[in-house]
């Protein structure tokens, strides 16, 4: 505990010695810190913090310091985190690099390959993508047909996959193939690869909400090194399922966040809706399904902070991943819905006059929501894993 | 579905037909896309004109051909399916009928006649901010000369921005919160000191915030009496309700048909998704919501031409239970469409958009349940 | 229209002149006239009422006069029941018999079972019960293993029904039977006999809600008449599933009620939890639940009032009978969740002191209420109906 | 579940043993069916009085362990798990917590002694109606020589009929209605003028209505001081929802269980019914109810063994959220277990029963969410 205080102190020290002070406003969305060769800095500030906690390997604290991690025990990243919170730090580097990939690398990649993408992810220079999601391949996941050959020296791959998040702005994609069309689960390789490989195209989607965080990506005749491929041929299921508890726990434990802004969502109802006499709310009604919804959230964060107990408690990757990351969804969509509700017809406003950007905001805030329950595992399939692996209920024969 | 007559069933009928030759979503779509500010296609809406549709409740004494609020609202049901963007309720239902039910002889003749030939766009104009709440209205009228000038906002007036004819309440005594003391006004969309700005709302249909500055109107221009807006107001609220809800039940049933379609035919795990019990059973749900919510509207419309004393409540039943249905359909059409259902070329988006708009628009769910209590004595 | 109006006229004068004045007031549980042998009349009158009506075959309106029913037709029986309701006359015969076996033995019956049973139905001498549910088969009820051997000059039959309405009271049965074990749905038969047979035996089943309306049936070597075999031998099925479209019917129809006794449920609530200043319901959550409640017994009911107007305009047995019964279920269990919420603790009483017998009756019936989903066919089955039948959505392959 | 200390460890483990060797459903039945107006078995309870689980938050200068509110709440979690009926929460939590909060030393030597030993059984007496409603207290104490004399009505008290003490809130000055002007007192169960009449309840645990006909007590007996009898009486009250949102957790989690269990073993159509996506759905719903309510049950007690400023809104938090769930594993057990939940011979009833009991005493859902929405400041 002396340790862990000594840590703190000096970590404390250093943070405060580092951070830009021209970050200490709240970060837009055009100034998240996504790193890549592709990224331009609005605030030359954000590359600068970035640089500097890398250099410390804090912006993945807890990977080991010969792939450039920082090297911490959980329990030391656990108060940088704390310290961090403490000076309400920007995040260094947002990162699929950090997130999702690196601790699938750190388990299953050979030596070279660690040394080769581990630093880079860490110092956030190069940005990746995930290619998983196929037009005909969603909650079906494993049935992906992205065609992968050996080609002797060199795997050639053809096909498309659909919801790559950001594959238009990312440097390298990892990417789950089909290497063997005999078998469905045992015929996919994870395989990783440059995004200016000649045959690799990304088209934007536009949502419902008008932005286009995600792209069709097709691959025509792309040429890959076969030292790219990760883990055993025909044995990337077993990666692929592990990187998504790791996405659907860090979709979980970031959050989904709407707009707020710090807004509590009452606060937001009492300025449109307006309160009675005694200071409720003037539509009770409302008023009911807003202190309901409150009392979801709070249970949820309770949940949520009761899982990491747990989890620092050495219980291992809780089976309630799956739940948290329905309940989440569930409930960023539910305070969606009564935010728009609570703001009127002035929460529809799409551009233009009228409208304020916050307001506009809270608009494209719930119509992206809608994609929560189905990105990063459906609900329906949530609930599906729900009931057979934590309740241990069977299929139908 | 309600037991028709021959008209209405020929009506509904040529409705059908109309809108999936002439205005199914992809012309919704194209019109969105376009960004044009009036939120609907004049071409279409002149054709509208030609069928007879603005004069379904218009006395055959003024051009209309009478058949009644069932009638208009099969039409609207059928619009409501491909999000077809008109000013069809604002005119031919809405303000129709604050001039048939609060209207001297003079204006209807004036008025009916005009709206029953498709000639002009009319609009109601009652709220002044984002929650429906007619007895807040606070925009003064004020006795001046031989007529009346009037001053205040209005805000989000459907077709405000395109309505040659606006029927405004206006208060001309008590306070905002009293359901006295309001009077009824025709503005016509070119007055002086009328300003007009187009919104642009996520269901892409035409709405304008309007604020009038000395807008002066003659003593002719009251609809009813001085003071007695109110119930031709509420009244005539109540058949708006009632017509939304139309449009709205068609609008939730085609987000059904079409999803039901996807689970039919999209395929996972080596299945169409529709085998699957779970979807299966929220389907079954969500076609007894629209069971219950078709009862409902088709009451609330034949109470209207019935002239029976429960036409209120049956609106307010009708306008939320059609919300509800409506936000559940349109919801489920995207979640059960899964990722396909999140882009903007795919309509589910669309429906999603507008099902929020019209619940919103002369009172939720939550104010009408409110409403529905306060009938009931509770 | 003038004959419909003579008949009303003539209707109405026999219902005032043969109408029993003492059967004005509401009526109670054991008034209720299920005739049979073994009928117990409080009071004679209701037994007078029973065989006046039945005379006129109006107990069985629309049964043609060859069988005893009245020969209405479905306007003229309309009336009558307009009539009746004018007068507020309680049932004459309520009967398993009119409503569920009648209208299949007039389908499926040969002309002397016609002959033998109807009549009798009519005039509620036979108190029917229906053999259906077993212990091992619920909803799944083709999977009934009650066994009937052919025994060349009659069936032999051993098994064991459950959820036997008032098998203890009732005089006849009607019961479903396996006479091929090799087929599911073909090797059921449907027969009918007389629950005073040997090898008999009814068990009353006590309920959650401390009543028996229900028994278990045994059948221990029970000789059964080949005559009374109705249909083909093993084409029972068809003949089971038509019954049990009249039992949703039935089901639906006549609602579930609770014990209102006239009283709203906003008038329970205004007793128990008071109201504010402007009159509204002290509890604004609970108004707020009673109010959608409300809404939701309103769109029920114009639903039922819109199929009984499509059934009467001749578009026959509407598939919307299995939403009807699903719909109703919920609603009656919504109604009596918020009925015992309401009354608060005191909705909550069993017997004894402190309690009054209308609360004590809410409690019974919100326990009852909870079977209305599971009889007659489950909700989950009900919904699989919609889902396949009404809505096309095949079985997973 | 928490991360539990050694000594937390070993009282769970304890209580589950005991519950499953002494107390199963069963023991319970037996209890109703003998028709034992007391609600609870003596001999168990004495059981549990020798175990210490009397004495748990109970200082040890008391006599008790002072292993905490999250200790007895892992107890009681165990014995609503099998429906086991005792005055463990009304006595070592309800009366126990009222003392620790607002008792005099000597009135702590006095009664959390007897308490910690269990040699008494004690009760809080605050509705007078079948709504749970603190501020509402009108029966009326006034001063009376060297004591007080009090006079009115209390319901519903959860082990009013055996209580050798009971706690009783009273109005010593304002309103019913008014949360000043209470005062609460110690009164004995024996108490000249104090007639108590058992209640046969659906739950068949022990309540009863009392009636206070110019009882007389001692100035000793106030609890706090006269008029400050609010403030204590909320905490304690809070204390005891947390309480008993344990003990609804642990039945929630038992009906669950149960439940789950028949859905791996009854089979339909050839098939295990826990096979069909519809049910698997909900069953996978509910187990993420019964997480969510168990992170809200475990905060809250922590929080009152942490002295944390809000105890309180996570009291009603644990409170509606068990009773939500509570509600709804109870309805699924019957709906689930088809015909046979619906006979009394079966288990599911019992937890039904209690379900809405338990969801009632100290508030429903309603109640805290209005009373969350306040501490909220909407």
């Amino acid at each position: 505990m002396a340790d862990l205080e000594a840590f703190r102190n000096e970590a404390r020290s250093w943070l405060e010695a580092n951070y830009p002070p021209s970050l200490k406003t709240p970060m837009t969305e055009d100034e998240a810190p996504w790193g890549g060769r592709k990224a331009v800095y609005k605030n030359p500030d954000i590359k600068l913090w970035m640089d500097r906690m890398a250099s410390r390997g804090w912006t993945a604290p807890t990977w080991p310091k010969e792939y450039g991690g920082g090297g911490l025990t959980g329990e030391e990243a656990k108060v940088l985190e704390q310290e961090l919170r403490r000076i309400k730090a920007r995040p260094a580097l947002m990162s699929f690099g950090v997130w999702m990939l690196g601790p699938v690398l750190l388990e299953y990649a050979n030596e070279a390959q660690k040394k080769e993408y581990l630093p880079k992810i860490v110092r956030g220079e190069i940005r990746w993508c995930q290619g998983y999601s196929e037009p005909g391949a969603g909650s079906d996941l494993a049935g992906l047909q992205t065609k992968c050959e050996d080609k002797g020296d060199h795997y050639l791959i053809n096909g498309q996959k659909i919801w790559t998040s950001y594959a238009d702005q990312a440097d390298w994609i990892f990417c789950l193939v089909r290497t063997d069309t005999s078998k469905k689960h045992e015929g996919i390789s994870f395989v990783l690869f440059d995004m200016t490989t000649p045959g690799v195209e990304a088209r934007p989607i536009k949502l419902i909400s008008g932005s286009s965080p995600f792209c069709e990506t097709f691959f025509t005749d792309v040429k890959v090194p076969k030292a790219q491929l990760v883990g055993a041929l025909n044995k990337g299921w077993d990666i692929a399922k592990r990187l998504l508890q790791y996405e659907r726990q860090n979709i979980s434990a970031g959050g989904f966040g709407g707009t707020g802004g710090g807004l509590e969502i009452e606060d937001i109802a009492k300025k449109y809706v307006g309160t009675d006499a005694d200071g409720r709310l003037a539509d009770h009604d409302l008023r009911a399904r807003l202190a309901a919804h409150r009392m979801e959230a709070k249970a949820f964060a309770l949940t949520v902070r009761r899982v990491e107990q747990e989890l620092r408690a050495g219980k291992g990757l809780s089976p309630a991943t799956s739940i948290i990351k329905y309940a989440a969804a569930k409930l960023n969509q539910d305070r969606s819905e009564l935010v728009v509700e609570a703001i009127g017809l002035q929460g529809l406003g799409w551009s233009g006059e009228g409208f304020s950007p916050r307001e506009i905001g809270e608009t494209r805030a719930w119509l992206r929501s809608k994609g929560n329950s189905i990105e990063g595992g459906t609900s329906e399939v949530n609930l599906n894993v729900v009931a057979k692996r934590v309740l241990g209920l069977l299929d139908h024969q | 579905m309600a037991i028709l007559t021959e008209e209405q069933t020929m009506l509904r009928d040529a409705a059908r037909d109309w809108v999936q030759a002439r205005s199914p979503v992809g012309a919704f779509r194209k019109l969105r896309d376009s960004g044009d500010g009036a939120g609907y296609d004049p071409a279409l809406w002149r054709e509208m004109g030609e069928m007879g549709w603005t004069g379904v409740i218009v006395p055959e004494a003024h051009g209309g051909s009478e058949f009644g609020y069932l009638g208009l609202g099969l039409v609207l049901e059928e619009t409501g399916r491909t999000l077809t963007a008109s000013p069809l309720l604002s005119t031919a239902l809405t303000a129709a009928s604050a001039l048939l039910i609060g209207g001297s002889e003079a204006q209807k003749e004036e008025w009916l006649s005009q709206i029953a030939a498709g000639a002009i766009v009319a609009a109601l104009a009652v709220d002044e901010h984002a929650h429906h709440a007619p007895e807040k209205t606070a925009l003064t009228a004020v006795k001046s000369g031989r007529g009346w000038t009037l001053n205040g906002g209005k805000a989000f007036v459907p077709e405000g921005g395109a309505a040659d004819l606006i029927v405004v309440a206006a208060r001309t005594a008590g306070q905002p919160g009293d359901a006295d003391g309001l009077t009824l006004f025709l503005v016509q969309g070119d007055a002086d000191g009328l300003t007009r700005t187009a919104l642009k709302t996520a269901d892409s249909r035409g709405y304008a915030n309007l604020t009038f500055k000395d807008v002066t109107v003659a003593e002719t221009a009251v609809l009813g009496e001085a003071g007695g807006g109110w119930p031709i107001l509420e009244e005539t609220l109540d058949r708006a309700r009632a017509g939304l809800a139309a449009e709205m039940l068609g609008t939730a049933a085609q987000a059904f048909d079409v999803t039901l379609d996807y689970l039919k035919t999209r395929t996972q795990f080596g299945q169409a998704i529709g085998t699957f019990q779970a979807l299966q059973h929220r389907a079954a749900k969500l076609y007894t919501e629209l069971e219950l919510t078709r009862s409902c509207v088709e009451a609330a419309l034949e109470a209207i031409d019935n002239g029976s004393a429960d036409a209120g409540a049956l609106a307010s039943l009708a306008k939320a239970k059609a919300g509800e249905t409506l936000h559940l359909a349109s919801n489920e059409m995207v979640q059960m469409h899964g990722g396909v259902g999140m882009t903007d070329a795919h309509d589910a988006g669309l429906y999603l958009k507008r099902a929020r708009a019209a619940e919103a628009i002369y009172g939720g769910a939550s104010y009408h349940r409110d409403r529905y209590a306060r009938l009931l004595g509770f």
